[in-house]
Order: structure tokens, then sequence, then C-alpha cells
């Protein structure tokens, strides 16, 4: 069940992409979009009793450590996109007067 | 006890992201990602991923509002109504909603995922990465060690990021 | 041990922030120019190594296979690896007095560092054995190519490259989240290993939405027909130097990933087959074909008739692909680079006649005949390659695909090839009408094409005929390569 | 914000553990949470913080700009340079025992190079983006 609502997660987040018209908007979509997939690795890295991957010498139990690894990569993915997008916007408003696509006018 | 903290804390994440839908107000829109990241934090957290949750508040909280908060000095506050219609897209929505929770419900529950924690990758890890590396936190030592070509490749995205913003942004002019 | 692989993606890494701290345009080139030929001399002797010894497995940091990352060049990597260095080296030559009229001056250092990185992703993605790393060059890729295209100055182009940024990390986030439910199902993140244990892991439906998602993210990255619609704009108003230089790889990549998933990782659950996707995929594509076709014959702006003739080039390698037949595979690996090599001369030469112009329409090829009689006939020739005539390239992989299609089940999808033939026709005639039988009123001063410019359209053009002619090269090894894919023993 | 005297001593107090902060996790990163990305975000967050309060000028006059590309570049060419090393010693890309005689201090020698490396490009990538977005119309 929790993956359901991990997938409702994504599935706002790509709504949100493909219909808001204002483009900062359509960015933080993109942002909760890419954190669901983000949660569903963590989510499957998970091991009952685990704890958090550090060795020390009373635990035998770890959670699974490669998605860890693999997330920080994906987000620093996703920072990286988001600041490209956002330095496009800043130009954007200066080009076309606004950020909303539905009112950019190309003629 | 866990299991019933992460169904609250997602629930919370889904109200925040319906707010974004909703809301017009694009400060309001930000600070509440920030909420969101700081929540997802909390995920991770609860999930024992500290590093990804250490990552998430500094990035989530920190510099992506600070971008954010630079961008909309630019813009308008208040975004305008889409013109799109929403029926057909709610619709939509729950239509591939209900045929995702049908595909996704044979995925191994959260903690019993046996066959991804017990593959030979993760179990060597953790076995080795002391004794090979002298290294505790085996996330450090898979980033930074085993797995040290995607983390290459994450130091070439983030400097793409760099001189991307750099070159886009360079001479636009008559702004305060 | 042998350094190659390796050495092809870091080489051109390293230069990059080197580039950075000299930021003097005449030496950025010169380094980026010199770099790059060497990396089509290194991807030569591994092409030549793999064709001889079988593939090379390079393991980084010295770590075995599923603990670590590994690169693995086969004969397929190859293949997709030279062509796609050839061009770039070929774009990067004739780049300098186009950049110089398109890029402000500042930025064209960084407009070189971004170029080389792209092309380091896409090196990347073909000769990474880790599906996760894969991801991450293929954002690498990405990433550069939004500054690239976002770097001109049309009146569209900061649009497009924001839609291209949306779409691109939509397509990245499916293919993550497919990745991440391969992962939970076998534990495992290398291609080979995940090969192996996908067809022992019990049947799953999550499985199926992962093959969902995976094809949506690649259709994206490989403007498969109702995801083309980027492809469009990014084409029409990107610089016209970059508009080349994708033209003939970025698409390709999409098709790359779509082999190396579908056919090889996936090979064991087939899921082409299964599922019915392939005859969905194949009638897709073949609507696309028709529809692409018929847009490219009403468009007015050059650039935006070859994104669309792009596309229905693209709906040919797919459908080739879809039949699912040896034959089917070969077809569709010699159309790969033939169409690589003949839009990237189309494009080449549009983009060194008009440096300055905004939206090149028809009538602005008007009497360009006389003005330069050599370029012209290039473009002629490769023009008769992109209908696909006799002589040229495009004749071959035309052929190949018709006899593949005749061996398939699917012979009357032959019709539509020769139909969508003749509309090709319709289009690349309205050009080459203009172009040698419409007189110009205007007399605009001759552009000085360079000769550097001259030496590589007349490389893409040889190339094209003698691929036309002499076939083995092409052939031959896209023989070897779809035989080992269907598991046909000797040659 | 020049005439805030309270937010400027505020500042003035917090930024220290703040850097100190970012360097810990970016030391510490073998033994506990963090590692060089995080401490690099944290680091440019300090400074990022330091330059809200008390203006780009004074911001510039410490990293220029110029400097910022230069060390993110440094930061990668670390990075790259630890892979060579493997490779001028007749072993893979990437192999940290070449660094060091005995393999395990290679091994962490190998990975805290790679941090710094990683550290240093993301701090200075963090602060270049925050002076782009913020200083439109001067020379980048």
């Amino acid at each position: 069940m929790l993956y359901v609502l991990n997938m409702t997660l994504f599935l706002i987040g790509l709504f949100i992409i493909v219909r808001e018209s204002n483009l900062i908007k359509k960015v933080i979509g993109l942002n909760i979009f890419q954190s669901s997939v983000f949660i569903f690795y963590i989510l499957i890295s998970k091991v009952e009793g685990g704890v958090p991957p550090i060795i020390s010498a009373d635990q035998s139990i770890y959670s699974n450590p490669l998605p860890h690894v693999l997330i920080l990569t994906a987000i620093v993915v996703s920072i990286a996109t988001t600041s490209l997008a956002l330095a496009l916007i800043i130009r954007i408003k200066d080009k076309y007067g606004t950020i909303e696509e539905d009112d950019i006018d190309l003629g | 006890m866990t299991i019933a903290l992460l169904y609250i804390l997602l629930s919370v994440l889904i109200v925040i992201s319906i707010y974004v839908i909703i809301s017009r107000n694009l400060f309001s829109v930000i600070i509440s990602t920030t909420i969101f990241s700081m929540v997802c934090a909390l995920i991770f957290l609860l999930l024992d991923a500290i590093d990804v949750s250490l990552t998430e508040a500094a990035v989530g909280a920190g510099i992506s509002t600070i971008l954010f908060l630079s961008t909309i000095r630019y813009v308008d506050i208040i975004a305008t109504d889409t013109k799109k219609s929403a029926v057909p897209i709610v619709i939509l929505f729950f239509l591939l909603l209900i045929s995702i929770s049908i595909l996704i419900y044979d995925l191994p529950e959260p903690g019993k995922a046996n066959v991804v924690n017990n593959s030979q990758a993760t179990k060597y890890y953790i076995n080795n990465s002391t004794t090979e590396m002298g290294v505790p936190n085996v996330v450090t030592s898979v980033l930074a060690g085993y797995r040290g070509f995607d983390t290459l490749g994450e130091v070439i995205v983030i400097f793409i990021a760099g001189i991307s913003v750099l070159g886009i942004l360079r001479n636009t002019k008559g702004r305060t | 041990m042998n350094q190659i692989p390796i050495l092809i993606i870091t080489l051109p890494l390293l230069l990059t922030p080197i580039l950075l701290l000299i930021r003097k345009i005449n030496i950025v080139y010169a380094l980026t120019l010199i770099v790059s030929f060497i990396n089509i001399s290194l991807i030569l002797a591994l092409g030549a190594e793999v064709y001889n010894n079988g593939s090379i497995i390079y393991e980084l940091g010295g770590w075995p296979a599923p603990i670590g990352i590994r690169l693995n060049a086969d004969l397929l990597s190859c293949y997709f690896l030279t062509f796609i260095n050839v061009i770039s080296f070929l774009c990067l030559v004739s780049s300098k007095d186009i950049i110089k009229h398109q890029i402000h001056e500042d930025n064209i250092y960084l407009f070189y560092i971004a170029w080389l990185l792209c092309n380091i992703g896409f090196s990347g993605i073909v000769l990474t054995d880790d599906i996760f790393n894969l991801f991450v060059f293929l954002e690498i890729s990405s990433l550069s190519s939004y500054f690239l295209i976002s770097q001109a100055n049309y009146k569209g182009t900061l649009l497009a490259a924001m839609q291209y940024l949306f779409i691109g990390s939509i397509g990245a986030v499916f293919i993550l989240l497919a990745i991440g439910i391969l992962y939970a199902h076998t534990g495992t993140l290398n291609m080979h290993d995940l090969a192996m244990k996908i067809g022992q892991a019990k049947f799953s439906e999550s499985i199926v939405f992962a093959l969902g998602l995976l094809l949506a993210g690649v259709g994206i990255k490989s403007a498969l027909f109702p995801l083309h619609g980027w492809l469009i704009k990014t084409y029409a108003y990107a610089p016209s130097i970059v508009t080349t230089y994708f033209a003939g790889t970025s698409t390709k990549i999409g098709v790359y990933i779509l082999l190396r998933v579908f056919l090889d990782i996936l090979n064991s659950i087939n899921p082409l087959e299964y599922y019915g996707l392939a005859q969905f995929i194949l009638f897709i594509s073949l609507l696309g074909v028709f529809l692409s076709t018929l847009y490219a014959v009403k468009q007015k702006e050059v650039k935006k008739m070859l994104a669309y003739s792009s596309v229905a080039q693209l709906g040919y390698i797919i459908i080739a692909i879809m039949l699912l037949i040896p034959d089917g595979l070969t077809a569709s690996l010699i159309h790969v680079v033939n169409h690589s090599i003949i839009k990237t001369g189309l494009f080449l030469i549009i983009a060194v006649i008009f440096i300055n112009n905004q939206n090149v329409i028809i009538e602005d090829l008007s009497g360009l005949g006389k003005k330069y009689p050599i370029l012209m006939s290039c473009f002629f020739i490769l023009g008769l390659g992109l209908i696909g005539l006799p002589i040229t390239s495009g004749f071959i992989s035309k052929w190949y695909i018709i006899t593949a299609m005749l061996k398939s089940e699917y012979w009357y999808f032959t019709f539509i090839v020769l139909l969508t033939s003749f509309m090709t026709l319709s289009y690349v005639w309205v050009l080459i009408e203009k172009i040698y039988f419409a007189t110009n009123d205007n007399d605009d001063a001759i552009n000085n094409i360079s000769i550097y410019q001259m030496f590589c359209i007349i490389t893409l053009t040889v190339m094209t005929i003698y691929l036309g002619l002499e076939t083995s090269l092409t052939s031959g090894i896209a023989e070897n390569i779809s035989n080992d894919f269907y598991g046909v023993t000797g040659k | 914000m020049k005439h805030h005297t309270v937010l400027r001593i505020v500042t003035k107090l917090i930024i220290p553990l703040i850097l100190l902060f970012g360097l810990y996790i970016q030391f510490h990163g073998d033994y506990s949470a963090g590692g060089g990305f995080q401490a690099g975000v944290i680091i440019a967050s300090g400074f990022i913080l330091y330059n809200i309060i008390f203006g780009l000028e004074v911001g510039f006059s410490i990293l220029s700009i110029n400097m910022t590309k230069n060390l993110m570049a440094i930061g990668v060419l670390l990075y790259i340079a630890v892979g060579f090393m493997g490779i001028i010693q007749g072993l893979n890309f990437l192999e940290y025992n070449s660094l060091l005689s005995s393999s395990k201090e290679g091994q962490l020698l190998g990975i805290f190079l790679v941090e710094l490396g990683v550290g240093l490009t993301v701090s200075n990538v963090m602060i270049l983006i925050f002076y782009s977005f913020n200083n439109m119309g001067e020379k980048l």
C-alpha cells in the first residue's frame, strides 16, 4: 500500500508538469515527480530490524546501502536540472515577458 | 510503528503536492516545497538512509529554496489559472493510478525485499567495507570506492550545471 | 589490461576542466579538435580489436561485475561509437565560423566544453555495462544538450530548450523508476547479470509496468512517433551546428538504448513478442512514418521539413527492429548509420550557407545552384540518398528494409514504404527545383565557405556514395551484430 | 540588509559554525553520514548566507567569479587525476590500491581525495550558480 501512495505522488508530479502553464510550478512538479522515485528506491532498501549502514561491532543487520548511493547521485542530477530550468525561466521572462507557457506567443 | 508513521508522512506529502496544484501564489508554493523536502528527509531518516536524508535536507531545504526565491524576484508572484479543463485529466489520473496500483501490487513490502537486500553486491559491501577500505560508512565506500565511476558522473553533472547556468544567464541586461 | 575503452571516455573528460581554466577561444577550439581526433583513432583501434577478438570488458577500480561498474565494448557499442564520434568531429571541424556568428563570444568556450561533455555522455551510454551508469550518462548528455540548444538566438529557442528539458527529464525519471523496479526484482544493476537473473525471476506484473516506463522513456529519447514533438522544435530553434550534430546522434542514442534494453538485457523474457508490444509499436510507427512524411511535404521551413523527415526515417528504423527477425535488425542498423550521415550532410549544408539567417524557408534556396555549384551537387546527392535512390547509401538501407519486410509476415508494409518514398521524393524535389530552376531576385553576397567546411561536406557525400556501392562495411558488421543478438551461429 | 545590526551579528556568529559543520561532514564522512557533496552544499550555503547579509560586493572580494570557475575545474581535475593514477601504474581507472603501498591505506587515501574533489566542485558550482542568479547585467 505504501507503493500506492508513492505512485499517487508520482502521478501528481507528472500531472503538474503536463497540465500547469506556469513554468515555476512545472519545475516544482518535476521536483515532486523525482522525489517520488527517490522514495521508491529508499522504500525497497529498508531491511526489517536493520540499522543505517554504518558498520559497528554490535550490529549485524543493516539496510541496503546501494539504493542510497544511487539516490545520492539522482538527487545531484535533480538539483542540476532544477538550477538549469530556473536559469532558463529567468531568461524566458526576460525575452517573452511572461513565464506562463500558454501566454507565450511565438507569432 | 515505523510503517504507520510512513503512511502519515506520505499522506502529508500528497497533501502538500495538492496544495501546490491549488495555490496560485508562487511564494507559498515554494515554501511548501521546502516543507515537502523536509518531510522527504524525515522519511529517508525513518528508512535508515541517513546520508540521503542529510543530502535532501541540505539540497531541498537549502540550496534549491535559495534558487527558487532568487528566481521569483524576477517574475510575477501570482500564477494565472491554466485554461485547460481539469475533468479529463482527473479521470485520466485515476485510471492510471488504478492500473499502476494493480501492476505494482506484487512488489515486496518495505523491509521484506529479500531479493534486493540479500543480493551478492549488497552482502559484499557490508562484509568487506571495513576490511578492504577501512571505511565504516558503507554508503561512502560504495559511493567513492566500489561505484566511484557513478560519482565521477555525478561530479560531471554538477559541473555541467555550473557552466550551463553561467552561459545561460550571461549578458541579460536591464535588471536590478 | 586494455585501457582503450576507458580512455575514450576519460580523455575528453580530462580536457573539459582544463578548457575551463584556459578560456581562450582559439586554444580551446584547437584542443577540442585534437582530442576528438585522437578519440576517433582510439575508437577505430578498439573497433578492430573487438571485431577480431570479441568484446572487451573493463572493470573500473578493478572491482568485478555486480560489485563495481564495468564497461563492455562489444560490436554494437563500437558500431555506434564510430559513427557518433566521426559525426561529432566533422561538425566540430566546420563549426568555427558558424559559431562565431550565432553564439555570444564569451560563451564559446563554454559551448565547446558542453559539446565535449555531451559527446562523453553518448560514448558513456554506449560503452557502459551498468544500467544505472547508463542513466547517469544519459543525464550528462541531456543536461549539456539543453545548454547547447539554449545558446541560439531564434525567437523560440528558449521555449524549445525549456520544453525539451521538461520532456527529457520526464523520460529520464521514467527510466530511473524502471531501473528501480528491475533492481527490486533482481538485486543487480549489471546488464549481463540482470539479463541472466530476469529470466530466473518469477513472472510479475510490476515488470510489465517497468517495461511500459522504459518504452515511454526510450520513446521520448528516440522521438518515437507520438512523442516526437520536442524534436521538431529543438531542430528548428537550436544553433544550426547543434542541429546538425543532434540530427546524426541524439535520437540514434535512443535507438541504441532501445536495442540494448529490449533485445539484449530483457531478451530472456522476450518482452516485445510476449506482450504483443512489437505489433503495437509497429503500427504506431507506421502511422508515424506516414503522418510525418505528410507534415514534411507541407512544411515551408527547411529545417522543420528535415526534422519531420528525421522522424519518418526513425520510424523506418523502429519498424525494421520490430519485425523481430535478424534481417530486420540488420536493416535498421544499416539505416541508422546511413541516415545519420545523410541528415548530417543536409543540415550541415544549410548551416554553412545560412550563417545568419533566422528561419530558412524554401524560397531562400532559390538560385543557389549557380552560387554554390559544388555544395549544391552534394546537396543533390544527399537528397537522393534521403529518398533512397540507387548509387547512394539510402538505397542500400531501403533495400534491406524492404527485403526484411518481405521475409517477415508484414510483407504488405512494403507498399507504405514505397508510398512514403514517393512522398519523400516530392518534398526533396521541391528543394532541388528551387535550387536549380528558380531564379533569385535579391543578390546576396556569397558566403565564404571555408576549406574545412567544404572538406566535411564532401567527406559526408563521398561516404554516402561509398556506402552505397561498397556495402560490406555497414552490412557486414550489422549482420554480425544481429546474428549475435538472435543467436544465429556462423556467418 | 546593511542596517539590521542583529542579523549581521547573528550571521557573524553562525557562519563559522556552518563552515565548521561543513568541514566535519566533509572529513568525517567515512565514519558517519555525509561526504563531499553534502559538505560542498553546506559550505556553499554558509557562504551564500554571508553574501545575502553583507552584499554581493563583499562576497566577490573574497571569492571572485573567475576563482569559482577555477576551483570547480580543479575539483573535477582532482577526481580524474586520482582515477588516472591507476592507469599510470598499469592498473585500472579509479583503482586506488596504487596510491600507497598498502592496499587499504591506498583505498582510504583515494576516497579522501575523491571526496575532496567532489566537495570543491560542488561548493564552487553552487556559489557560481548563486552569483549568476543574483548578478545579472554585470560581467560574469
